[in-house]
This record gives structure tokens, C-alpha cells and sequence, in this order.
């Protein structure tokens, strides 16, 4: 601390700022910061210690209190032993066949959402527009009402029940979102660099290839965050146009926590659901560093 | 080496005529500058030369073709942004390269291209910078480099020494020059720096308001403008105009005004006048001969209001019933400011403008 | 030669209710067939997938449905094979309670193999919260029970351990109905859609009657899970849930005897109506000669005798057939299979009456009723439209 | 005016093609389907007569589908304003060079990767008056602490609210975030200089500057509760009794339990035009907008 | 009013040492001028003056104050910014009055200072278009009106100027220079123009390398730079530079080389010389005297390689073995490319630097 910050006030207090000094703004910050994860993590909360009581325990209803007789069997059961009607390995079983949908269905789905938003910010081809207001429009319908006709339509061309239907399936899902938000990142971009690319003989792929998805990557950490999150969590579709052998790891977690009329194991369904949600979980933790900031930055002038 | 001819060119942005009905014709090979105050469309005009904006009216040749909607890509132009538009993901050397990467120029081109380049343009030690991390002047440099690597036919640039220093831009004016000659481009050069505009054109076109006023060499410009707005916008200071009229005196034209009479007989009048005749003299701040004119018939007496040192001048300003006249002085007499001095007027390079219509006489 | 190959959908994922498939699954394979186990949760969605298979050209070889009127569109569609060979064989006629055979048999084919028998409408209650409330008897009359209620909420316990949701709003009005209305009435208003008997005091009286029960619950019931419920009653937190028998499989989760933990009556007195629901499985139209061969083997195993009486003592169900081996079986589903004995007790459960939008009518009415200021009379004259069908 | 336009790019063409088959095949072909569906007799399977308006008079008559509307829009405006204005402050927040930044984004993400089946239910839990927190505070003493919403008819619905704002105002974080990460540091630095406070950066300049992000998280939001269904079901089941129906879970109770696919389609379509009708002026000022500041 | 004292200023971005220990001392209500080869740290300094980067040693000091660690807002301070920095969302009247709407600024005062400095930047018709819809001068000049509307004590000027055409730039500077005197702030201005820089500086620093080479007046730096490389920098062109020896010869020095040799015994060396001596002379072009060389004693003949006609007057390029030398011609006489002609040096203004160091001697 500078001497003479306490009897003068009006010399602003010499301080090398990245020291992280404990201003009121700052306590601010953290202060918000804090309350706002204490009420995010509430129900994480719950849903942790209830997976570590036996069911007696939770019987007695007693939802904030800590566990008396803590117990990790829910997890390695909700892992690799709960019972799914005759299969009782656990939600574990369907794991790759989760990453075998993911993948390529998170990267197709992208791909084509990005491709569709840059042609539509910068390209602009005839009837694009009507097509993506159709497609927005898509957006509102419930996937359920979709399911019937889509069914016909991947039975007709033979792939019904296959890993392939599967990924044009969450494909077609995705299209919607993934177009919007990458045709609105796009239109914030300056048109200038577009323009500057053009100039340079550079064509539709070019550009997109070399320039567009280079400048792309907050959007697409967050397209990523959302398709990889959405097509985990899915079981509807999976369900239905997957097939019997690709049947993702969710169908099980539903089998384990969705039962109507069996008795119910809480403990188990708490484990089994934040297992599950493993995966995304670490995207986001990992996804941080792509969140550069001023990626257009030094580009134009003005 | 292409020709570009503009043919009634009319351009909208947001609901304002920016150009309206421009025609342009320069020829193949040729270095062409533009010039006009600040937001009289040039940079548009160069944008649509480049088919960046789409034109409401009018037509767009190049190298002979009506190019008027082609692809900017089948143009063969280089073009330097105003606002640079670096790709800013890319570092100097990939913003430079990348075109001729595009265009499957094979790589030891394309290094030769670049080193050249970027020695030309002092970039050698910049090449694996992002732009983020360059400075404008620096940043202004990637983008000429980026155009001039194309070694297009028609090359466009938009103000691309502004923000360099005045050693580095006369080493890159001549090095243009040289690149010019060399390629034997067709080169569109917007600049406000009339010492660039004077050493680099060929031709010159001072614009306003999307119109374009005179085309025509420099030094048919700087000695005889088309109307009064070529005449004050060219030349620093602008031009000294006096307002009066002329009119016939045995045998002898002459300029009057209630302080100034100046004889304009041997000026060549486009058409011959007659009687009395509201207008214009314009007189350079070179011909304004200061200090010297005390035993000159013409002299007339001012107070002098300001003086600016340049370096190799001064520029003495004067004034004159009201009037704000500039004068360079070359020697070194000495000239003190608030003091009375006269000057008169060298008539040699003078212009009259009608009072009206504002043309040259 | 190869095992057949049997593909069946069906929604039984928790843990009972797996060891219940298990036997049907051991059972075939015993047979000489090959179970392929395709559980999906949650009725609903179990359903959209088989229809959603069939559509795709897909379909399992089997598939579970509730024993109702859900399959009928699939039987009008042409969709589903039927099991007449197995249902002869079976002497089916004979064996199963005839609102079973009402359910299964369309246009005089038999569509669908039972496999079990849910009684949706099971009295529990806690034998520590009786004592605690000094009662000592099972109710013999609704207003025994109601009084038994009150005595309950008078000792500091919730007296119905009730979840507010649409179907256990419908379950417990059921109960009521079927007790307070009689049977009778019953299939009047739901078999015979009968307007007059919608609209008569009786039926009112129901409504009112039903409503009482709102006194009984506590603040915590709307949304509440069944097993929640079920929770209140192991704990001794509250006197008695009306639930269906599946319930026993949460107080065997808790280790607690029936008879002895805790009680279960299916109605008031011995002649109380017993609703029947339950479930089968229907077998997607194939032209495929080893499927159909499997679709029968499965048909005949799944209701023989000794498969079924595996299946129900782990579903906490009952057998569709009374010949069976009672030991393996609790003392509710004894008592049930008993009951099932005398035919004028049982009532069919209203899905086997009316079709799945019908009902979801009526649910959405009592829903209302339920919950909201709603008088009698307005239910009433909701109720009848929604069973005219509008 | 038909305006001549440049040529764009054949490849241009070819790049939108799967935009094309998804949109003729999948949707317009869903839509059209769909909208036959709605004036058949269909249960469980499409029907292929015509029986005119009647799933709408039905649908029209039914009570519970007009409260599900009149639902939706309550929920709709404040699930969409809170994931807004929540889902900016937890960027703006988190770009102040925090410490612990990459786990507090993912505290806030978390939400979005969970089954809603089972959060749903603690948060039934957590809300539920006898379980929760309301009981939480009756044991600290605080006995007239009152927080019944979910069994409360008119209250239930925000309690929805308040769980789907918690999964979904994360996403909106990370959104504005790669906005906000986007903005060129010399307009801070200018900010900086003209001596405007921060907060102040962020709503007069920053924030209409995130106006593609702001517009995106709008759709997405828009788009979620229109189709709001798992935390509904899970948490109150759109009870009690209907106070917390949505149009959603009314069509998949028709689509699936009750097999009156005729009546969800008709639902479906009212629900999509009523959902045009609401954004079809939105993009039509949007875009007339655009067109004059272009 | 506010000086501003630099002390031992060190600043790296990005791992490169940018300004290595700068001092600089502005008195209150100076008008300094900051001139440097592009890249060399000017933007970066007076960055670091506003408190927008983080420097890693030395002090900075503003009205007396210590603020090396002041917040930007609490430092008194308008800066435009090279890059313009305009909020791309308001439209241009509240791009200039969004700050002193934050600071409270009555209605009507905000109101008086938008109109008086958009009627100064002749942004009049623009007030209500958003940056994106400006030309790239326009730009520029909002950004200078977002600044000057502040009124700070100490305002910074990033080559405010660089994009305006010249009679626009001609009237901001008169304009300027009246708000400077108005205000009494302290400014401090970077430019590439040296006529802009000559005319505006009370005092000018050049700076190199993050290093201020020269601080003094305008008149002092160009007549008397202290090192070859403020010689060259200033001046357009530069400098022409001899190397050669200086020695004593019978009471007079004499400055010799091969071709030349010039009598600088009038030349106020700052030490004595004694012996032979390598050194550098420098000759500004304007004291190049071509053409009229023939009679003097000193004068040496060249080739003109290039003329370029300025207007007012014409740089002759003659290549003097090899060597390039420019001069300015004033009068009219005809000088033809290629031929020989004679030159001699006016020695009243020309430099002599150490060989070895460069600096003046
Ligand atoms: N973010 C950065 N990271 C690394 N180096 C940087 C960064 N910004 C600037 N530099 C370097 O620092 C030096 C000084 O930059 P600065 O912008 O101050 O130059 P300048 O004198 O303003 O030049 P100009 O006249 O071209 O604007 C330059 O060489 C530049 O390349
Ligand atoms: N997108 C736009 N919408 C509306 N008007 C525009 C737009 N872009 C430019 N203008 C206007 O068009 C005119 C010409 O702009 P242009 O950029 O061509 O000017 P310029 O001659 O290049 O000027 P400068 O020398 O300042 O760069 C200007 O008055 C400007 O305000
Ligand atoms: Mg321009
Ligand atoms: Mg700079």
C-alpha cells in the first residue's frame, strides 16, 4: 500500500491493478457471484446427498440433511448394476453407444448450421431467407408430432433404426438453433473482412473454410455446449429411430428414473442422472478457453 | 492491363443517392488519383469499381467487359481498404498470402511475392503478428501489402499511406510508383494528401458530392481549375479569392473591387466577355508576392494576421479588408506579425470564376 | 435350429418390476425361445415407441400394452396378429375374468395375452398410525372411514397419504365410486355412458362424497408421487393410501410385511367392488412364419400357470388365472385373487370401458373438481359432457 | 421492385441444399402433414377422411387447452425476461476477470445438462411445503415463513418458472459471453475514458451491441416455452388440478395417452400460428430496420 | 490545465518491450506535438497517459498528481482514439454526448457543446447516422468531437486528423489550435503531418523505439536536429545526407569527401573539434541551390534522375554519384530530367553529426 493513500484522499491509490485488490466493486462482484451459485447449486446439493443416503433415509424426509449413514452403493448400482427390465448393468451400457451418436451427429449438425448461417448472412441466395423462415418456424413444432412422419419418411429411404438415422435425425433437430445462432454471430461479424475475402478471389468455401470458422469459435463453443448437451440428454429419439443396438445411455437413465408405477430408488436416480451428465459437465469445464475475447479485434479500423 | 470506364454510375446507401451519375474513363495502365473532401463517395465509387456494392443505375467496364455484375473475384482488382478489414485471425504474412493462396499461385511465388512485400513495406520482422498486436500504421502496411501481392490488373487503393509517417510514405509513394510502372497496372488512388496526389497521378479527378468536378493532369488542375470548388479544395493553403468583377478598360481588361484592381488582359478567357461581369479571381499563395511589392504599381497594403513556419517556408496570413489572404514567403525576410506589409499579386497563373455558375472564365 | 427370437417392448424398468420380467424372459427361453429385452420407461412413451416401430417397419414381436382399449386402433389398422390358436388351446374363455376377455377379445379374435391383474384401487395403511390414532379395525363402510379419517387427523397424523396428481386423483375417485356409487352405477356411467345415471343425485352424491377427502390431505399432496405417498404411510407419517397394488413393492423396499407392518383392504366390507385392471401383451401383424411361431410360444408361456404366478408374486400383481400356486403370494394378492373368485365383485378398470381420450376427459373434470372451488353440480354437468365424448 | 442483384456463388446454391431437403422434407412437409392430420378423425393412427374444423371447435371447447394458452404467456414473458436479464448478469459478472471463472460458468451451467426427470423432482422437493424450504424455515423458527407455491393453484406456475429459469439462464450466460467476449476492446477503452461506469458500459453500449446474441437467446427462448413439457411434468405434472397446464403437455397428452393424434395436430397448429402471429411482426420490423440502416 | 510528466516509462504488450524508459515533461496548457516513424510507441504512450494500459515501471503525473494508477475517468483527460473507437450502436450526436450524460452535464450545456464542435467538424446533417453508415473521414471526425466536446484539462489527438482531405484538415487545425488556446488544456498530438505538427507545436517530440530522441520547439528540431535520425525524419524529403570527414585547414574547418568539399567554419559545433573527424553532413533541400550554382565557387555538378512538380514549387531529384539528393526549386526555370545542371549548398542552416554516434556535433 501506498503510504499516503490513507490521510489523501484525493491521490488515487497508486496500486498495480492485477494484484486483484479488495475494492467494494469487487466484493460486489463476488458477492453476486456467490449467492447466484449458492442458488445453482441447491439442487445439486440435494440431489448429491440424497444419492448418498439409503432409501430409509430419504423415507424419513429430510431433504437438506447431510447423510447419517453414507453410503456409495446408489452410485456403482446406478453405474453398472440398476436394473433396466431384464438388463441390470446399469446405465453404463449404453455409454459408447452415447459417444457413437454424439459425435458425429454434434459435428454434422454444426457443420451444417454453420455452413446455412454463413451462406444466409453473407450469401444471401435466392429463396434462402423463405427456407429459414420455414425452418424457424420448424423450431416451434413439438418433436414428438415430427416423430410419425419422420419415421415414414427414414423408413422409406431405409434408414429407420440405424446409427446413420439417427445422426440425419438429431441433424434435422439441431438445424433450426444451429442456423439461427450461427447466421446472427455471422451478421455481427464486419462485412468488410467478408468483402476483403471476396476481393482476394476467395470463394463460398474458401471464405467459410479459412476466414469464417477461424473467427467462429465462441459460437461454436456454444453450439457445441448445446448440440452435445441436447443429443446426450436425448432418449425419445434415440429410442425410436436409433435402433435396438445404438440405443443411447439415456434410454437406460430413463428406464432407471422413469417408472410409473415400480417403486422408485431416489438414490439411485440421482447418481444415475449426474453420471450421465458427466459428459457435458466436463465440456463445459473445458470449454472456458474458447472464450476468447476480441476475436475480431485489430480487423477493421473505425 | 485493363481500361475501367464508369458510364452514369448512380449509387444508393441507406436511402441516400451517394453517387449519382458519375462517368470516369480511365485507360489502361493509367495512375488515376481521386481526390474530394471527406464523404463525397470515393470510397464507394471504389467499392462498386470493385463489385462490392451493388449499383442502382449505370454501367461498369473493365479491361473492355461490362463487368457491371460480376463477381469481385472475376474483376481482376486488388483492392486497400480504408478500414483495412485485415482477417484478423490470420497473421501478417497468411493476410497477405492468402489471396494468392486461393488462386493456387504455387508457393515459391508466393514467398517471393510476400518477402517483397513486406520488405517494401518494412514488415519483415511483423510477419507472424496477428493484427491485434500491430500498430495502425503497421496495420495500414498489411493491408497495402495484402493488395499489392495480387498484382492485379486494376488496382484500388482507398487512403493507404494516411497513417504513416511522412518518411516511410515517400519511400512507399515512390515504391508504388516503381510497382506501377513495373506491373503496368491500372492504379485508382484515393488519397487527401495533395503532395501524393501531385507526384503520383497521371490523371487526377477531383470528386463532390458523388460528382466528379475535372478530370485532367495535376498541373492543368492546380494551374487551371474548372470552377471555384476544384479551385479552393486543391493547393495549402487553398486558393485566395477575390470577389469583384471584370470589365473593359481601353483596350484593357480588368478585375476591380472596391480595394483591388487587378489587370487581367493577357488571361485566357474561354469566351470572350463583355461589359461588366460578376466574378471571381483566384490567386495561389505562391503568386501572392509579399513584402516586395512595396515599389510594385500594383501593391496594396495588409496587416499581417499570422505566421506558420514550415520548415522550408513560411505562410504569411494577411488581412486584407476583412479578407484572409495567404501568401508563402521563401526568403528570409523578416515579417512580424500585427505589422502592416504589402503584397501584390503575380498575374501569371491567376483564375476568374463566374460569380454565378462558379466555372472558370 | 435356432432359438425364436422374441422382441419385446414393454415399460416394467424398476427393480421389481425387472425381477417380474425376468421370469417371463427365463420362462420363454426355457420354452425354446429367445427373449430380447426392450424396456422403456414410463407407459407412454413405451407405447409411441412400438407404434413408432411398426410405422418404421420395425416392429418387436411383442409388445406391452395396459389391458384396454389402447390397442383397438391397431386391431382397425390390421396391425396386430392375433393369438386365436394359443387363446383356444388356453381355454382362455374359461380361465380369465370376463372383463379381461372384454378387454382382449375384438370381433370374437383374441388380440392380445394377458399377464396380469391390477387392482388400482388398494386401501394401505399403517398399522403404527392406527394404533397411534386408537383405531383397531379395517373400515367397513365409507363412513366408518371417513370416521376413521378424522380420528387420524385428530392424533397428528396426515390421515390420507394422497398424491395430487391427474391419474391418482382418478384412481381414489374410482374407489370411491365404485364404494359410494356401487357398481351399478358404475358401469352405468362408464360402460354404458348413460347420461341419466351421470346426471342423477347418486352420482352426485359421489362427487360430494369424494370431495370430503380434500379434509384429509395434507398441504404437501399436490404433485406428490405415488411412492412419496406411499413414503408417508411406511414412515407412519400418515394413516392409509388408496394406491394401486404395485404399492407393496415400496413397503417391501422397506422391508415391511403385509399383515404385519402394515395393512391392505381392497374396499369397505366383504362384498366391496374389486377394479380390475392389468396388463398384456399384443404381437405386431408379421408375416415372418418363425415370428409368428414366436409370438405364440410367448402367447402360451406367458399365461401359463406357473409363469404367471412367478410374474405376479414379484410385480405385487395378481395372476390372470385362478389356477395357480397361491403360496409364492402375499396376503393382499391372495386376498385379491379370492376376491377374483366372485365374479359380481369385479369392475372393470374404465380404460377397458372407454377409449384413452375418454378417460383422459374425465381425468381432466375430476382434476378440476379436485382442486379448484368447483361445486358438485358444475363437475357433475362436466363430467357428463366429457363422457358424451365433446 | 425486383433490384438486380450479383451473381451469387453456385456453390452458395449447393451449400444450402441440406438446408432445402430438411426444410421441404422435414418441416414443411411435418407442417403440411401435420395440418392434414388436424382435420381428420386420426386417434392413434392418421386418418385419411375429412371431418372439417371439428378437432378445432373441440380444441377451442376444451378448457384446459385455453388455460394451457393463457398459461404459456404468463410463463412465457417471465421465464424469457429472467433467463434474459439473469443469463446477461451472469456473463457480465463473470467477465470481471474472476477468479475460479471456468467452475463458476460451469456452476451455471450445470443445470442445462441435467435431466430435468430428476431435477424436476428436487425441485418438487425443495418446494414442496412440507419437504422443502418453507419446512426448512419452520424449523429455524421462522414459523410464518409461507412458500407453497407448487400446491398452490395460483401459484404453481411460477414455480416453473423459477426452475426452467435455473436450467435454462446458464445457456443464456454462455451465449452473451461469446457476445460480450466479441466486443473490440478499444470501444472499452473509450468507454473507459469518457468516464462511463461499468454497469453503465454494459447496458447503454455493450448490450445493444450483443443485439445478434440477445435476438438468438430470444429465439431459443422463445422456442422452449413454446415447447415447455419436462419440467412441467416432473414437477407438478400441470397440476394442481390444471393451474399449471402447457400447450405442450397437452398436445403429448393427446399425441400419446389419450391417441387423439387428430386433436394434437389441430393443437399443434394452432400453436405454431399463434406463435407466427406473434413473431411474424417482430421479424417484419427486424427486417424493415435493417433495410433502412443498411 | 494540467501538466503531464513521464517518468522512466516502461511498457511491454505482449512480451515486447514497447517504450523502454521514456521521460517526457508537458507543461500546463502546452500544445506538444509527438512525431515518430510508425510503430514506435506513440499510440502506446499516450494509451498509457489516459491509463488505459497497465505500464510496468516509471511514473506518470498529471496536474501535479500522481497517476500512474488513476483510473482513466479520474485523470481529466479526452483522447481520440487512432482507431476512432465510435459506439457502433448510438448514432454520432450521442456517440459525443454519451459521456457527459454520464457525468451529469446540464441539457443545455451538452446541447451547446455537441453543436458547437459538430458545426466545427461540419457533422451537421450526420448527427442523427449511426458510424456505420459514415465515410471513413466522417468517422474520424466524430471521434474527434467525442473528445473535444469533454473539454478535458489534458486532451490527447491521435493522428486526429490522417483521414480528412487537406482543406477540411487546414480548417481543423486553425480550429484546434483556437480550442487549445480557449481552454488552456494541455494537448498532446500525434501526427504523421509535418506541416501539422510545425504548425500546431508549441514544442515537438520525436520519438524512436519507444525512445523521445528530440523535445524543443519546431523551429529548434528542424533547423538543429540533435541526432541523423531526427535530421532525416523531418523534412519532405528528408534531409540529403554527405558522409565525409571534417579537419582543420589553415583556420578554417572544412567538411570533405571525394566530390565535395563545403567550408563549415561558421558552424556552431557544441564541442571543438580537433583533427580529422568522420561525420555526416546534412543539407535540407531547400537550401540545395540547382541551376543557379554555376558561378559560385562551391558548386558541383549532378544528373537529374526526377522532377516532381509540387504546384508551388518542384523537388528536383539529382543523382549525385550515386547519391540522391533532393532539392527545391522555386522559380521557373526549365530543368529537363537526364541532363546535367550544377548544384551548391547553402550553409547557414546545414548539420554535422559523429559519424560514429550519429548525434550532432
Ligand atoms: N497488443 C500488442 N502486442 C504486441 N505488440 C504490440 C501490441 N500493440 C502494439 N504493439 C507493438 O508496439 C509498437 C508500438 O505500437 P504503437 O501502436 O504505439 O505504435 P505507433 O507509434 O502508434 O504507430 P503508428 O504510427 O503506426 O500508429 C509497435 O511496434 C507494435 O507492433
Ligand atoms: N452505409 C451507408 N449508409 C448511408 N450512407 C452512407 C453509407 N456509407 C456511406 N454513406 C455516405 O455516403 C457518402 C460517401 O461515403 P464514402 O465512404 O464513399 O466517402 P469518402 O469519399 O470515401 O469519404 P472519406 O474521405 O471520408 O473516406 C458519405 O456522405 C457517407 O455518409
Ligand atoms: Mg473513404
Ligand atoms: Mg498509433
Amino acid at each position: 500500500m501506498h503510504p499516503n493513500a490513507a490521510n489523501d484522499a484525493s491521490i488515487p491509490t497508486p496500486r498495480p491493478r492485477r494484484s486483484g485488490a479488495w475494492t467494494p466493486a469487487r466484493i460486489g462482484v463476488y458477492g453476486f457471484l456467490i449467492v447466484a451459485a449458492l442458488f445453482f447449486l441447491l439442487p445439486l446439493y440435494v440431489m448429491l446427498i440424497t444419492s448418498v443416503k439409503p432409501m430409509e433415509e430419504i423415507r424419513l424426509g429430510t431433504l437438506f440433511a447431510l447423510p447419517q449413514n453414507f453410503t456409495l452403493e446408489p452410485w456403482v448400482q446406478a453405474w453398472s448394476s440398476a436394473c433396466t427390465g431384464l438388463e441390470c448393468n446399469g446405465i453404463k451400457g449404453g455409454f459408447w453407444n452415447s459417444v457413437a451418436i454424439v459425435v458425429p451427429s454434434t459435428i454434422l449438425s454444426i457443420a451444417i448450421g454453420a455452413v446455412n448461417g454463413y451462406a444466409l448472412s453473407f450469401w444471401r441466395p435466392r429463396g434462402a431467407g423463405f427456407l429459414f423462415a420455414i425452418l424457424m418456424m420448424g423450431a416451434f413444432i413439438p418433436v414428438q408430432v415430427m416423430i410419425y412422419p419422420l419415421v415414414r419418411v427414414l423408413a422409406a429411404v431405409d434408414l429407420f433404426s440405424s446409427l446413420p438415422g439417427i445422426i440425419i435425425i438429431h441433424t434435422i433437430f439441431g438445424m433450426p438453433v444451429m442456423t439461427l445462432l450461427f447466421r446472427n454471430y455471422y451478421a455481427a461479424l464486419p462485412l468488410e473482412l467478408f468483402k476483403a475475402a471476396r476481393i482476394d478471389g476467395g470463394g463460398f468455401w474458401r471464405i467459410f473454410l479459412q476466414l469464417m470458422l477461424p473467427m467462429s469459435t465462441p459460437v461454436i463453443v456454444v453450439a457445441v455446449i448445446m448440440q452435445v448437451t441436447g443429443i446426450w440428454n436425448d432418449f425419445l429419439l434415440g429410442l425410436v429411430f436409433a435402433g435396438s443396438e445404438h440405443l443411447p445411455m439415456t434410454v437406460q437413465l430413463n428406464n432407471i428414473i422413469n417408472t410409473t408405477t415400480g417403486e422408485r430408488l431416489y438414490n439411485v436416480n440421482m447418481a444415475a442422472t449426474i453420471l450421465t451428465s458427466v459428459v457435458p459437465l466436463a465440456l463445459y469445464f473445458i470449454s472456458g478457453r474458447w472464450f476468447v475475447r476480441g476475436i475480431a479485434s485489430g480487423a477493421v479500423k473505425g | 492491363m485493363s481500361n475501367v470506364a464508369i458510364r452514369n454510375l448512380q449509387i444508393q446507401l441507406g436511402g441516400n443517392k451517394v453517387i449519382e451519375s458519375l462517368n470516369l474513363d480511365v485507360k489502361a495502365g493509367e495512375f488515376v488519383v481521386l481526390l474530394g473532401p471527406s464523404g463525397c463517395g470515393k470510397s464507394t465509387l471504389l467499392h462498386s469499381i470493385a463489385g462490392l456494392i451493388d449499383t442502382s443505375a449505370g454501367q461498369i467496364e473493365i479491361g473492355g467487359k461490362d463487368m457491371t455484375w460480376a463477381d469481385p473475384k472475376d474483376r481482376g482488382i486488388a483492392l486497400v481498404f480504408q478500414s483495412y478489414a485485415l482477417y484478423p485471425t490470420m497473421n501478417v504474412e497468411s493476410n497477405m498470402s492468402f489471396g494468392l493462396r486461393i488462386n493456387g499461385t504455387p508457393k515459391a511465388e508466393i514467398a517471393r511475392r510476400v518477402s517483397r512485400a513486406s520488405e517494401m513495406l518494412q514488415l519483415g520482422p511483423l510477419l507472424k503478428r496477428k493484427p491485434a498486436n500491430l500498430s495502425g500504421g503497421q496495420r495500414q502496411r498489411v493491408a497495402i501489402g495484402r493488395a499489392i501481392v495480387r498484382e492485379a490488373d486494376v488496382m484500388l487503393f482507398d487512403e493507404p499511406l494516411s497513417n504513416l509517417d511522412a518518411k516511410l510514405r515517400t519511400e512507399l509513394r515512390r515504391e508504388l510508383k516503381q510497382l506501377h510502372k513495373q506491373l503496368g497496372a491500372t492504379m485508382i488512388y484515393v488519397t487527401h494528401d495533395q503532395v501524393e496526389a501531385m507526384t503520383l497521378a497521371q490523371r487526377m479527378a477531383v470528386m463532390k458530392g458523388g460528382v466528379v468536378q475535372q478530370f485532367d493532369t495535376p498541373d492543368v488542375i492546380y494551374n487551371t481549375p474548372a470552377n471555384l470548388f476544384v479551385a479552393t479544395f486543391l493547393g495549402s493553403p487553398g486558393m485566395n479569392l477575390f470577389k469583384g468583377e471584370v470589365e473593359q478598360q481601353g483596350g484593357r481588361t480588368i478585375f476591380k473591387n472596391e480595394h483591388l484592381s487587378v489587370d487581367v488582359t493577357d488571361y485566357p478567357f474561354q469566351q470572350p466577355l463583355t461589359g461588366k461581369h460578376a466574378c471571381v479571381l483566384g490567386v495561389r499563395p505562391e503568386d501572392i508576392d509579399v513584402g516586395h511589392g512595396d515599389g510594385v504599381g500594383q501593391a496594396v497594403r495588409a496587416s499581417v494576421s499570422l505566421i506558420e513556419a514550415m520548415g522550408a517556408h513560411r505562410v504569411v496570413w494577411l488581412d486584407f479588408h476583412g479578407t484572409q489572404v495567404a501568401g508563402i514567403v521563401q526568403d528570409q525576410q523578416p515579417i512580424e506579425p500585427e505589422k502592416e506589409i504589402s503584397f501584390s499579386i503575380r498575374t501569371n497563373r491567376i483564375s476568374l470564376f463566374d460569380g454565378a455558375s462558379e466555372q472558370r472564365l | 435350429q435356432a432359438p425364436l427370437k422374441a422382441t419385446v417392448i414393454h415399460w416394467w424398468t424398476s427393480g421389481g418390476e425387472s425381477a417380474a420380467v425376468k421370469q417371463f424372459a427365463e420362462a420363454y427361453n426355457k420354452a425354446g425361445g429367445q427373449w430380447v429385452d426392450q424396456a422403456v420407461a414410463g407407459a407412454d412413451q413405451s407405447r409411441a415407441t412400438t407404434i413408432n416401430r411398426i410405422v418404421g417397419g420395425n416392429a418387436p414381436t411383442a409388445a406391452q400394452f395396459n389391458t384396454s382399449k389402447q390397442f383397438r386402433d391397431f386391431v382397425e389398422q390390421g396391425l396386430l396378429n392375433n393369438v386365436d390358436d394359443v387363446a383356444i388351446a388356453g381355454k382362455w374363455d374359461q380361465i380369465m375374468p370376463p372383463s379381461i376377455l372384454q378387454a382382449i377379445k375384438i370381433n370374437g379374435h383374441f388380440y392380445a395375452a394377458p399377464v396380469n391383474i391390477h387392482m388400482p384401487a388398494w386401501f394401505f395403511y399403517s398399522k403404527a398410525a392406527y394404533k397411534k390414532a386408537g383405531i383397531t379395525n379395517e373400515p367397513q363402510t365409507w363412513e366408518e372411514f371417513l370416521a376413521q379419517l378424522a380420528k387420524l387427523k385428530a392424533a397428528g397424523v396426515v390421515p390420507l397419504a394422497f398424491g395430487g396428481q391427474v391419474w391418482q386423483e382418478k384412481i381414489t375417485f374410482d374407489a370411491i365410486f365404485a364404494m359410494v356409487g356401487g357398481s351399478d352405477l358404475y358401469l352405468k356411467v362408464y360402460r354404458d355412458r348413460d347420461q341419466k345415471a351421470v346426471m342423477s343425485p347418486q352420482f352426485k352424491q359421489v362427487l360430494v362424497e369424494f370431495k370430503k377427502l380434500k379434509a384429509f390431505v395434507d398441504a404437501g399432496s399436490p404433485g406428490r408421487n405415488w411412492n412419496d405417498a406411499t413414503a408417508l404411510v411406511v414412515q407412519g407419517k400418515a394413516g392409509v393410501q388408496i394406491m394401486g397394488d404395485w404399492a407393496k413393492g415400496e413397503f417391501a423396499a422397506a422391508k415391511q410385511v403385509a399383515g404385519k407392518d402394515f395393512g391392505c383392504y381392497p374396499g369397505f366390507g366383504p362384498k366391496a367392488p374389486y377394479i380390475v385392471a392389468g396388463d398384456a401383451f399384443v404381437f405386431p401383424k408379421t408375416n415372418d412364419a418363425n415370428a409368428i411361431k414366436a409370438q405364440k410360444l410367448l402367447a402360451n408361456v406367458v399365461t401359463s400357470p406357473a409363469a404367471q404366478v412367478a410374474f405376479a408374486a414379484r410385480k405385487g400383481a395378481i395372476p390372470i388365472r385362478g389356477d395357480v400356486d397361491e403360496s409364492q403370494l402375499d396376503i393382499c394378492a391372495r386376498q385379491g385373487l379370492a376376491i377374483m373368485k366372485d365374479k359380481t365383485r369385479q369392475l372393470p378398470n374404465t380404460e377397458m370401458l372407454a377409449t384413452p381420450d375418454t378417460t383422459g376427459a374425465l381425468q381432466d373434470v375430476l382434476t378440476s373438481y379436485w382442486n379448484k372451488n368447483q361445486s358438485a353440480d358444475d363437475a357433475q354437468k362436466a363430467f357428463a359432457r366429457a363422457i358424451k365424448g365433446e | 421492385m425486383v433490384k438486380k442483384r450479383q451473381n451469387v456463388s453456385f456453390a452458395a446454391y449447393v451449400a444450402i441444399l441440406p438446408m432445402a431437403l430438411t426444410v421441404l422434407l422435414a418441416y414443411l412437409g411435418t407442417m403440411l402433414w401435420t395440418a392434414r392430420v388436424s382435420v381428420s378423425s386420426s386417434r392413434t393412427f392418421p386418418a385419411s377422411d375429412f371431418v372439417g374444423a371439428s378437432q378445432y371447435i373441440r380444441l377451442f371447447n376444451n378448457e384446459r387447452w385455453l388455460l394451457s394458452l393463457q398459461n404459456v404467456a404468463v410463463y412465457g414473458v417471465l421465464f424469457i425476461a429472467a433467463c434474459l436479464i439473469i443469463g446477461f448478469l451472469l456473463a457480465v459478472f463473470i467477465d470481471q476477470k474472476v477468479m475460479a471463472e471456468g467452475a463458476l460458468r460451469t456452476v451455471f451451467l450445470y443445470p442445462y445438462a441435467m435431466s430435468f426427470v430428476a431435477t424436476g423432482l428436487i425441485w418438487q422437493w425443495i418446494l414442496n411445503p412440507e419437504l422443502g424450504i418453507q419446512e426448512v424455515l419452520h424449523k429455524l423458527g421462522w414459523t410464518e415463513a409461507q412458500f407453497d407455491w407448487i400446491v398452490d393453484q395460483d401459484m404453481a406456475i411460477y414455480t416453473i418458472v423459477i426452475a426452467t429459469v435455473w436450467q435454462a439462464s446458464g445457456l443464456v450466460m454462455a451465449l452473451m459471453l461469446s457476445g460480450l467476449r466479441g466486443v473490440d476492446e478499444e470501444i472499452w477503452k473509450a468507454a473507459r475514458i469518457d468516464g462511463i461506469p461499468r454497469w453503465r458500459v454494459y447496458l447503454s453500449i455493450v448490450l445493444p451491441m450483443l443485439g445478434a446474441s440477445v435476438s438468438t437467446a430470444f429465439v431459443l427462448l422463445f422456442v422452449m416455452v413454446v415447447k415447455v413439457f419436462d419440467a412441467v411434468v416432473a414437477m407438478t405434472q400441470g397440476g394442481p388440478g390444471t393451474a399449471s397446464e402447457v400447450p405442450a403437455k397437452f398436445i403429448m397428452d393427446y399425441l400419446f395417452g389419450r391417441a387423439n393424434i387428430g386433436l394434437a395436430s389441430a393443437a399443434s397448429i394452432v400453436l405454431l400460428l399463434t406463435v407466427l402471429a406473434i413473431v411474424a411482426p417482430l421479424y417484419f420490423v427486424r427486417n424493415r430496420r435493417a433495410a433502412l440502416g443498411a
